[in-house]
């Protein structure tokens, strides 16, 4: 797919608007997961607004977002950028063998009291 | 008569639209000014207020070959003559539940509330009310049985 | 039968790029009785009126119908073009083929299709159209200015300065509005009070000017040249005329614990109290709220204290009733409380504050005495975070959809004040964008920046939240990609403007339009942009959009000439499309009287001679000057007796015919 | 007054101390809970993209078995809420999914988001009110400072969870002063705890845990309450800066209610 077709296919996953956003930063200055990611909830918007999608595929930032929609809340343009960070890792774990997660990864990262929603959760998010 | 459903052809319906002068028509022209499309079917007639809007006219529309027929005028509270949509308000059910009695369906008549800063609002309701009649297709209830030129 | 010319217009590319005009003009040659159709450029320049004219000599027309923009944009133009050369001007009808039809249609076909019909329909009513006459009706020389700040203060002193009497009607007790409240003005930073207060002693001075203060307008009746207006003054408990202004009853108040409104409620008055120290008019109020005479009975300690003897508890709400010829709305704005955004911790933490608390924290006459103190334990902020564009520019439901405009500025002045009196502050101001397009705006927000060395941070706040007694503001800086957290002391947000709330049934009352977010909209967004679209209504200042001050006062200013050229008139002429009663017909039902808003319609006796009958009975009759044309009594009547010129019933229906067929 | 209730796997095992507690309360309260027969896993997290389908239907399935008994539905874990009442808005305001959800379904009836879902805690203010709560209160918790913890899915996104203010919430406060403690307003009670994140970045999941303890505990809290496991697991296990005791509201509710049986002493104290 080329750039253009990249961005439309996130926009189509996500239903969500990228050239709502006015360029404010709240949605960065809010993430409690910032720290964590190469690139920042705002970038997200701004670079699949471009269809500069391929860096972000690649990145490790979209296994960083906590889902907390503190993004989709406070965004003041209803862009919700927390939907085009999951659009771009639903893209990529969509492909065959591109699963984040694996059930053998498992049993080591399992203590006695993890509650099975974690596991649930985590599959959701990180594989298909 | 009833072969004319089987043409191939697309359904464009005529629809009248009385608009008036103080929000509607302007809200028109807003959405105009904005350039929010809507359908070509619908054509407007300006009048001061929408209690101008005598049944008459719409009956006459239905007869003449009108399949929908909308009215506009500004929000309650809003009419620049005070009271004129409250009036249109009123008029427009009596009428609409007779039209219904008649077999014109509800869906053919609307009234709604435009003001003069919503435009993206008229176009909406336009394409709406378009929408709504062409589904329902051709109006065959009223027509017009004097003999045609 | 009428000799009808049909004009397209092409408005440049406007119309002719989607409709095709010479087969509009080419269709229209068919239509009954046209004897003439012609397309050109721009009908509305001289050379397009000088066509329209030569035709109308050139072929003896009786009707014209232009294919062009909205009737609301250019009827009025081609109505006196035709009527120069002879026609009556309301033998001209307009065929609206640019907003609605080529600005909204793309296909070509499609769109000229549509752009014969409503020609058609136009050489449909023109066919019955009829000549009108307008009548005329007094002007009413006497101005009302509802709102009295900057806008209205301005507005008023300039039709009395023209020699025309002006009333201004307050709600507040003391007029001065929102630009008393503020300390400095940018960009020039002179001090708001002294430019102010001047104008607000001149305006209550002048011999022409009366002001209603602490009233409010209740009911308007009436139309351009002639309104009716109802004022309703609330009892201030003080008699006016007694009262000197001395003040010593507001220091003996024993109820001292109410919340000062001037002072954001920073500071505390009593339940007897001037507004501030140059309030006009110098008078002090009781609040009804909290007066203990007024609530049980128990206290009068003002009225003995009073040598003038000015108090009076039995004073009750006054209705006056006057005249007016002309309108302006100068209702203001407020700055809305940031509570919807408690991501900002307004509501939390008390050192956060909106802007205009700000202003009166730095007030030399406000609660601090112009120490800047901070609102929790008073003691002086070192570190201070600006965060813009609070509630405003947004697209959810919390926020306002356009930008308050005067925030960069402000903020700007804010900062720099700051550092001349404390110059060890930090200051960050979080901005989106920085807005500054005025006469020496840029330069005044760069000396921010160069000379203050204001920290501009291109970013918004995610968060702010209170640890260890600082006021921690978490956001983003997105020219450093970064996410940083600034410990203040203060944190100042610019919330939006929006108008004030009495501005909805202001509108509802005057039938002047409003838009979503309840500005009054303007007659022309560029043309005319201080008349409402309701004649007779003007409007000046922030009740129109946001503004800052230079810009209000220039607004006021044009809206006080706006009246002069009302008020200068005479005579007004009528709109000639009012009702019209077929008394051959009538039955004296008295329907029509019952719906008519205005009270235009009145029964005589007549004699009424037709083939068939000769008799004396009950007819209605129009009132021409006082009826508005809205057509309500053409409806109702049951003997389709009443009709409306210019928009009569067979008028209407053969539009609906031309649209049908 | 009786609804449907829907417990959600972590209840059933890792959480069930907040099952447990909601249910004997609830008793206390007069409040008939029916357990849904046969339900499924919500999911644990709501997807939040507009073409996930699948992952929305078992939702739908629990949500149509609610409709079916006539109740409204009740939850305690605020995934599961979370989840549930979010599919349930999709269901009515996304046409396309409401199309797609019952085709793949085959329901006897379509199901339209007639059922309404609510929270435990919405239920103690609005069927039961708080008031009356506070007259059943045997044991007060009189002088405990207690910071409620909402966490992330109670309250967002505000427009469709329409719990309470996202930003500055007061009903889980409300409920503790029912009971006769002192709420702790604490501004990170609204902040994530990092969430599942614990299985990918676990250090992540630690900072925004201690985080929270440590918002809670500057402003004086002797413990933390909450109503969803994940909150729970994160603020014990990867909070460990800090040593605030966290409960789930359900506990202290049966213990203030007396229905809290001896020997099963608050263990994480």
């Amino acid at each position: 797919m080329n750039n253009e077709q990249l961005r439309d296919e996130i926009i189509r996953i996500s239903g969500t608007n990228p050239s709502k956003c006015m360029k404010c930063g709240k949605c960065s200055g809010t993430c409690p997961a910032y720290e964590e990611m190469e690139y920042h909830p705002h970038q997200f918007v701004s670079m699949v607004q471009k269809g500069d999608i391929e860096p972000l595929l690649e990145s490790k930032s979209i296994f960083k977002c906590l889902t907390c929609f503190a993004c989709v809340e406070r965004c003041p343009r209803s862009v919700e950028p927390g939907k085009l960070v999951e659009a771009v890792r639903l893209m990529l774990i969509r492909q065959k063998g591109a699963n984040h997660f694996d059930a053998e990864d498992l049993p080591c990262l399992v203590d006695d009291d993890l509650p099975q929603q974690a596991v649930v959760s985590a599959f959701r998010k990180y594989s298909k | 008569m009833q072969i004319e459903e089987n043409k191939n052809e697309e359904f464009k319906p005529c629809i009248v639209a009385f608009c008036c002068n103080w929000c509607s028509y302007a809200g028109a022209d807003l959405a105009g000014s904005s350039r929010l499309t809507y359908p070509a079917d619908v054509k407007i007639i300006r009048v001061p207020c929408s209690c101008r809007v005598n049944p008459l006219f719409i009956l006459r529309a239905f007869q003449r070959g009108a399949d929908g027929v909308i009215i506009c005028g500004c929000h309650p509270g809003d009419c620049h003559y005070t009271t004129g949509n409250y009036y249109a308000r009123r008029r427009m059910t009596l009428l609409f539940g007779m039209l219904d009695y008649l077999g014109i369906e509800r869906e053919r008549t609307r009234v709604e509330w435009v003001s003069a800063a919503e435009g993206a609002k008229f176009a909406a309701t336009m394409s709406d009310f378009i929408d709504t009649v062409t589904k329902l297709g051709r109006n065959r209830k009223l027509r017009d049985l004097r003999c045609k030129e | 039968m009428q000799r009808i010319g049909v004009f397209v217009c092409w408005c440049g590319s406007n119309i002719a790029a989607t409709v095709d005009v010479k087969a509009v003009a080419e269709a229209a040659k068919g239509q009954p009785g046209v004897v003439f159709a012609t397309d050109y450029q721009y009908m509305c320049s001289e050379s397009g009126q000088t066509i329209l004219k030569d035709a109308i000599k050139e072929y003896g027309l009786t009707g014209v119908v232009i294919c062009s923009c909205s009737p609301r944009m250019h009827e009025a133009t081609f109505r006196k073009a035709a009527e120069s050369a002879g026609l009556n001007p309301y033998m001209v009808e307009i065929a609206n083929i640019r907003e609605q039809c080529s600005w909204i249609h793309k296909d070509m076909e499609v769109a000229t299709e549509k752009a014969i019909i409503l020609a058609k329909a136009a050489i449909a009513k023109v066919q019955l159209n009829k000549p009108l006459v307008a009548g005329e009706s007094e002007v009413v020389k006497r101005a009302l200015v509802i709102g009295g700040g900057i806008a209205g203060i301005q507005t008023a002193l300039d039709i009395a300065e023209a020699g025309y009497k002006v009333d201004i009607v307050e709600k507040q007790p003391t007029i001065g509005g929102k630009m008393a409240q503020l300390d400095k003005t940018f960009p020039t930073l002179d001090c708001a009070a002294c430019i102010l207060t001047p104008k607000m002693v001149d305006v209550a001075a002048h011999e022409n000017v009366t002001i209603y203060s602490y009233s409010e307008v209740v009911d308007v009746k009436g139309f351009v040249g002639n309104f009716t207006v109802q004022i309703k003054k609330k009892p201030r408990y003080i008699n006016e005329n007694l009262c000197t202004g001395c003040g010593a009853c507001t220091e003996k108040c024993p109820m001292k614990k109410q919340p000062n409104e001037f002072n954001m409620g920073f500071d505390k008055r009593g339940a007897i109290y001037i507004p501030f120290a140059q309030a006009v008019p110098k008078l002090p109020v009781i609040d009804a709220d909290a007066c203990l005479m007024l609530k049980n009975g128990k206290c009068g300690l003002c009225s003995k204290i009073c040598e003038a003897h000015a108090i009076d508890y039995t004073q009750k709400e006054e209705i006056i009733e006057e005249r007016y010829g002309a309108i302006v709305v100068a209702t203001g704005f407020n700055q809305i409380k940031p509570t919807q955004f408690e991501e900002y911790a307004y509501n939390t933490c008390p050192d956060v504050v909106t802007s205009l608390e700000y202003e009166r924290l730095m007030n030399a006459a406000g609660p601090t005495k112009g120490h800047l103190q901070r609102p929790s334990d008073g003691q002086r902020p070192k570190t201070i975070v600006f965060i813009q564009c609070v509630g405003s520019r947004g697209d959810s439901c919390r926020e306002k959809s356009y930008c308050s405009k005067i925030c960069c500025m402000y903020t700007a002045k804010h900062a720099m004040l700051t550092k001349d009196h404390y110059p060890d502050t930090d200051i960050h101001v979080f901005y989106i964008d920085i807005r500054t397009p005025g006469k020496n705006f840029d330069e005044f927000y760069r000396r921010a920046v160069e000379q203050y060395g204001v920290d501009y941070i291109k970013g918004m706040v995610g968060k702010v939240y209170e640890e260890n007694g600082k006021v921690m503001v978490q956001g983003s800086d997105l020219i450093d990609n970064k996410q940083i957290t600034i410990a203040a002391d203060m944190v100042v947000l610019a919330s939006a403007v929006e108008p004030d709330p009495s501005a909805r049934s202001l509108g509802t009352m005057l039938t002047a339009s409003m838009d979503t977010n309840d500005f009054f909209t303007e007659a022309h967004a560029k043309l005319r942009p201080v008349e409402s679209p309701t004649a007779g209504v003007f409007l000046s200042g922030m009740c129109q959009g946001p503004k800052d001050i230079p810009e209000t006062v220039s607004q006021a200013g044009a809206a006080a000439v706006k009246v002069i050229g009302l008020l200068a008139k005479d005579k007004l002429k009528n709109n000639p499309c009012v009702a019209a009663c077929n008394q051959s017909v009538c039955n004296g039902c008295s329907q029509c009287a019952n719906v008519c808003p205005y009270g235009a319609i009145t029964y005589v006796e007549k004699e009424i001679r037709t083939p068939e009958v000769r008799e004396v009975r009950r007819v209605a009759e129009v009132n021409e000057a006082v009826c508005q044309g809205c057509g309500a009594c053409t409806v109702t009547c049951p003997s389709s007796a009443m009709d409306l010129k210019g928009f009569t019933n067979r008028q209407i229906m053969a539009e609906v015919d031309a649209i049908c067929r | 007054m009786t609804y449907s209730y829907y417990p959600g796997c972590t209840l059933r095992t890792k959480a069930k101390k907040l099952d447990t507690y909601a249910r004997r309360s609830a008793e206390a309260l007069g409040i008939n809970l029916e357990e849904i027969e046969q339900w499924q896993c919500c999911g644990g997290v709501y997807p939040s993209v507009s073409d996930e389908i699948a992952t929305r239907l078992s939702s739908v399935r629990t949500l149509a078995q609610a409709k079916k008994a006539g109740n409204e539905l009740l939850t305690v874990c605020s995934a599961c809420h979370n989840v549930l009442k979010r599919t349930n808005a999709d269901i009515i305001s996304d046409a396309d999914f409401n199309f797609r959800a019952n085709n793949y379904l085959e329901l006897d009836e379509r199901y339209n988001g007639e059922t309404k879902v609510v929270h435990y805690i919405e239920m103690l203010r609005d069927a039961v009110g708080f008031d009356e709560l506070k007259k059943k209160v045997v044991n007060p918790f009189k002088g405990k400072k207690i910071a409620a913890y909402y966490g992330c899915l109670l309250l967002r996104p505000g427009n469709v969870m329409q719990f309470d203010d996202p930003e500055n919430p007061s009903i889980m406060e409300d409920l503790i002063r029912a009971l006769g403690g002192e709420p702790v307003i604490y501004p990170f009670r609204n902040e994530c705890c990092g969430g599942y994140i614990t299985l990918e970045d676990k250090s992540l999941a630690q900072k925004r845990s201690n985080k929270v303890l440590a918002s809670a505990q500057e402003k004086g809290a002797d413990m933390v309450i909450t109503a969803c496991p994940l909150c729970m697991y994160n603020l014990v296990k990867n909070g460990t800066e800090h040593d605030l005791p966290v409960y789930y509201f359900t506990e202290l509710l049966a213990d203030a209610l007396g229905v809290k049986q001896e020997g099963e002493g608050q263990d994480n104290e």
